[in-house]
């Protein structure tokens, strides 16, 4: 299976559609262990980033990705803004020249996107940050050899509802010290809706 | 939630708009940004100072673009900080030729922006310096201690050091001299209510206060019972002296209000810090009480201390004529 | 009540030690009396200017106190007129020999006390003149006006008019030009708790607000839903406007935070009114926003208007050391 | 029957007391057609009258009237400071050399101080103040003959409630204008409860 450059439109679209249903859900995570704008933001970011993608006429999915980059970089703001745009960017990079997006692609690509979140916002592994929805989401890529929806929400799930686990040592939940401790990890939750969008995108595919 | 507000989405907007209508000749919004500057800008040769962050902190930080302080602030969201393309227009609208400061509170979303931000001006071949104010003793890790009311006294001394005619390297200089002097600590009696989220974002009873609270309806690092001001005075002051040495030197001491405690209590307050200070031998070099760094309209106040040497106190002296520091 | 205080009798005290704490050497405050006075008080030759009324309501009036404005301000308990025997200490205190204005809020309370302390001072052959400020629309029969935000303008206009050498009459003149030409009306969301009495001074409901409130907690003339910042802009503008006729002259907006309002939602209530004004071709001159007459916590604001001629222009830009007024 | 040096010392103790008691409701009454405060300025006022007489030695009723009118004018502030002083300062000069304080005397002095809170605050009857206690009170001293504890107790209460009936038209309870009605006049209260106070001392004397 590979990506087309539909399917990708599809996944931001979808992506946007899920974070908008879940936004009070993600300002209300983000309440609890940090300022309460989650769901604000990444709603702002990926509406415009729909909005954006539906006006273009696409031909390469690296073009999306890229625009899409720009867009949540320019729209979200707070701590999630610069590495969604990050995340996105590495991708369209990845990805640049390699339509439809085959699995290899699209994993190494993921890879790529987790290193640049974490030189970006310097977190590793078990910061109680995205990076612990990113990070293993590239992990079970490569473990496997091709898109599956189901597997993918799975593992996203997992990886989310992991991050009630730790205690946060960066980004804004750091200040709740053990505090934070049980809480899901907002920026998790919300990458999370974004891998299930990509789910949902392949799973209609199949 | 009750506001006196439009769209709840259109705050940041809707102020800027007001902001801009009160101080037509000195203040001008950017085309298209939440990025106020001085109607004059860019000042020939002059270093410029841009800070900013999120909105909700009024007056920071556009009340302090003027002559003496900031050339730019950069308003994103409530409690969000700005992104990286607004605060790289502030940077290319100030830029004289000497250079641009950027005064960044330590959070992360404010770091990662103002680094993109940055990057993107180096590109362009602007030079430019970060400044990362941490003044929040509540926070043990140094690295991760927040910019809270101790940033508005960096923006004065970076402000004013420009002015001065300082190089770019002199200007951080200064910055960063306040940033390792000075230090704050919070505390709260009510949340506050971000206008797109439309619920408190922790609850407080009747009787409990926070200590430690952060500038962004973070909740603080202790919930207690509330207690006198003079106990309340005590508990943040003893905290910032415990952090760092303010003996052989004078200090200013800046009692900051988070929103909606009257200014009477912040004076009650002030009364009982000077007297410790007075008490450890602390000299008072001056005082600022009122509404430098707020958060929505949260019940609480910060009491920020900076230790002086002949240079800052020059600095802090020398005229600004930014709308809420004018001195 | 959540209230950052000690003894709830005492905080008029220590309020006022407080700001002399944070302004040494600009003011003083009388011994055994709740009178701020300038510290170089009195000015040989210069005519004094005295206000002030019950506390609760700062920076009025003690924040007001400097080169420029006034001389000396006599705090009230909270919300409660100062008695004849302080503000008679207050003019003794300040006068140069050129005899003392009194500003006096129009408050029976008010009238009452001053009135006395003035028959005090002339008893002691002490010049006195009297401007009674009335600028509260929200109450329809001239008489009973009350002295609300626009007060702060017949300070700033009195103590430049002062401060240029006027006399007793010229000082007096300038000041109730002021008065002629100034218009007030305020609202408010939430209601305010007088320390000693420790619950509010009237309830509303979640989605309620009060139009037309005075600053003493007193409720308003009418309780409404709440609409949006634009309506009540418009609301309080157009009753102003209906008032007096502002047509003709140049004009000074204020608007005034009573106390937890966020400046943030000011400066959208400012953009709203400087739109009407600019609709109806009313040119504004100079536009002051912040907290400058506030009743402790309540949440709300107020417009003022003040119609200008060449010398109220010229007096209102003369600059102002008061601690709350710098201009 | 007259009023000894001890009995007007009495009074004021006794006014004190009642006020002190009734602080709080006074205050409730405040707080629905003014600021809230009349309840503290009165406690205060009289809080200090009675403890300033208590040091003095004194043998004329006149010195402890005007030292309670000094005292209540310059603790009690308000609207309510200047009168109630003023109104014990008429009483103090009417009864200057009468000692002990025959019930023409006081009559006079009551008329007096009515004539003085009027010109000072420059209400008459029916504006619902204070004035609706004191001046009824005086009408009712002239057509009484004696003193009568019981009688004054009523009056004074009737007077007091009969405000309940009044729009107010001065003071802070006109900016409610009709929706003064139906409350009693904190002022009213406060001075109904000084003729009670009177009330109680020649009560214990009879
Ligand atoms: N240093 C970091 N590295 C990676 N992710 C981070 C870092 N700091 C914060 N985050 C993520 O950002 C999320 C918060 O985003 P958001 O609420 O939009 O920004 P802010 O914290 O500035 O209000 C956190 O839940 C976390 O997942
Ligand atoms: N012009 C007046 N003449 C007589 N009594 C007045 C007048 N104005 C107010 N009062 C009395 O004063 C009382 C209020 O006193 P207080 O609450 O102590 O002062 P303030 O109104 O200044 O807060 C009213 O209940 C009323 O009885
Ligand atoms: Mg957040
Ligand atoms: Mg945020
Ligand atoms: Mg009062
Ligand atoms: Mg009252």
């Amino acid at each position: 299976m590979a990506l087309t450059v539909q399917d990708v439109v599809a996944w931001i679209d979808k992506s946007n559609e899920t974070i908008q249903t879940n936004k009070d859900y993600l300002t209300t995570l983000d309440q609890a262990i940090g300022d309460g704008d989650h769901g604000i933001n990444v709603a702002r970011g990926f509406q415009e980033a729909a909005a954006k993608i539906a006006d273009g006429n696409y031909t390469s999915s690296a073009d999306v990705l890229k625009d899409t980059a720009m867009t949540l970089m320019s729209k979200i703001g707070g701590a999630s803004g610069p590495l969604f745009g990050t995340a996105f960017l590495k991708l369209s990079t990845a990805v640049k020249g390699n339509d439809p997006v085959d699995y290899a692609t699209f994993t190494t690509g993921l890879k790529e996107a987790v290193n640049g979140i974490k030189q970006r916002g310097k977190a590793i592994e078990g910061e109680k940050t995205l990076v612990d929805v990113w990070s293993p989401m590239a992990d079970f890529f490569s473990r496997q050899a091709d898109f599956d929806g189901e597997k993918i929400a799975e593992e996203a799930k997992n990886a989310m509802e992991q991050t009630k686990t730790m205690t946060a040592t960066k980004g804004r939940a750091a200040y709740f010290k053990e505090r934070s401790d049980g809480h899901i990890d907002p920026g998790s939750a919300s990458s999370c809706y974004i891998f299930k969008a990509l789910a949902d995108v392949i799973g209609g595919k199949s | 939630m009750k506001k006196i507000i439009n769209d709840p989405n259109e705050v940041v907007q809707d102020m800027a708009a007001g902001l801009i209508a009160a101080h037509p000749d000195e203040l001008q919004q950017l085309p298209g940004t939440t990025v106020i500057a001085k109607s004059n800008a860019p000042i020939k040769n002059k270093v410029a100072i841009v800070s900013g962050g999120g909105s909700g902190h009024e007056p920071a930080h556009a009340g302090y673009v003027g002559k003496g302080m900031l050339d730019a602030a950069v308003a994103g969201e409530v409690f969000t900080s700005p992104t990286p393309d607004q605060i790289f227009e502030a940077i290319k609208a100030v830029d004289g030729g000497a250079g641009v400061c950027l005064v960044i509170k330590n959070y992360t979303g404010d770091v990662l922006n103002f680094e993109m931000a940055a990057e993107l001006a180096e590109a362009e071949g602007i030079d430019v310096e970060k400044v990362v104010v941490n003044d929040d003793v509540a926070v043990d890790e140094e690295s991760s201690r927040r910019g809270i009311a101790g940033t508005v006294l960096v923006h004065k001394v970076a402000g004013a050091k420009a002015e001065q005619g300082g190089t770019l390297k002199e200007v951080k200089a200064a910055a960063e001299k306040v940033v390792e002097n000075v230090r704050s600590m919070g505390m709260a009696l009510t949340p506050c209510t971000v206008p797109a989220a439309g619920t408190p974002s922790f609850q407080l009873g009747e009787n409990e206060m926070e200590i430690g609270i952060g500038i962004h309806g973070e909740s603080g690092i202790e919930r207690k019972s509330i207690t006198t001001a003079d106990d309340i005075a005590k508990e943040l002051t003893d905290r910032i002296l415990d952090d760092f040495d303010f003996t052989g030197g004078d200090v200013a001491v800046m009692i900051n209000g988070l929103g909606s405690t009257p200014e009477m209590e912040l004076y009650i307050v002030n009364k009982q810090v000077q007297a410790i200070l007075a008490e450890k031998g602390i000299t008072v070099y001056t005082t600022f009480v009122g509404e430098y760094m707020t958060s929505l309209e949260m019940t609480g106040c910060s009491v920020t201390l900076l230790k002086l040497d002949d240079e800052l106190k020059t600095l802090l002296n020398e005229p600004s004529q930014a709308p809420a520091f004018r001195s």
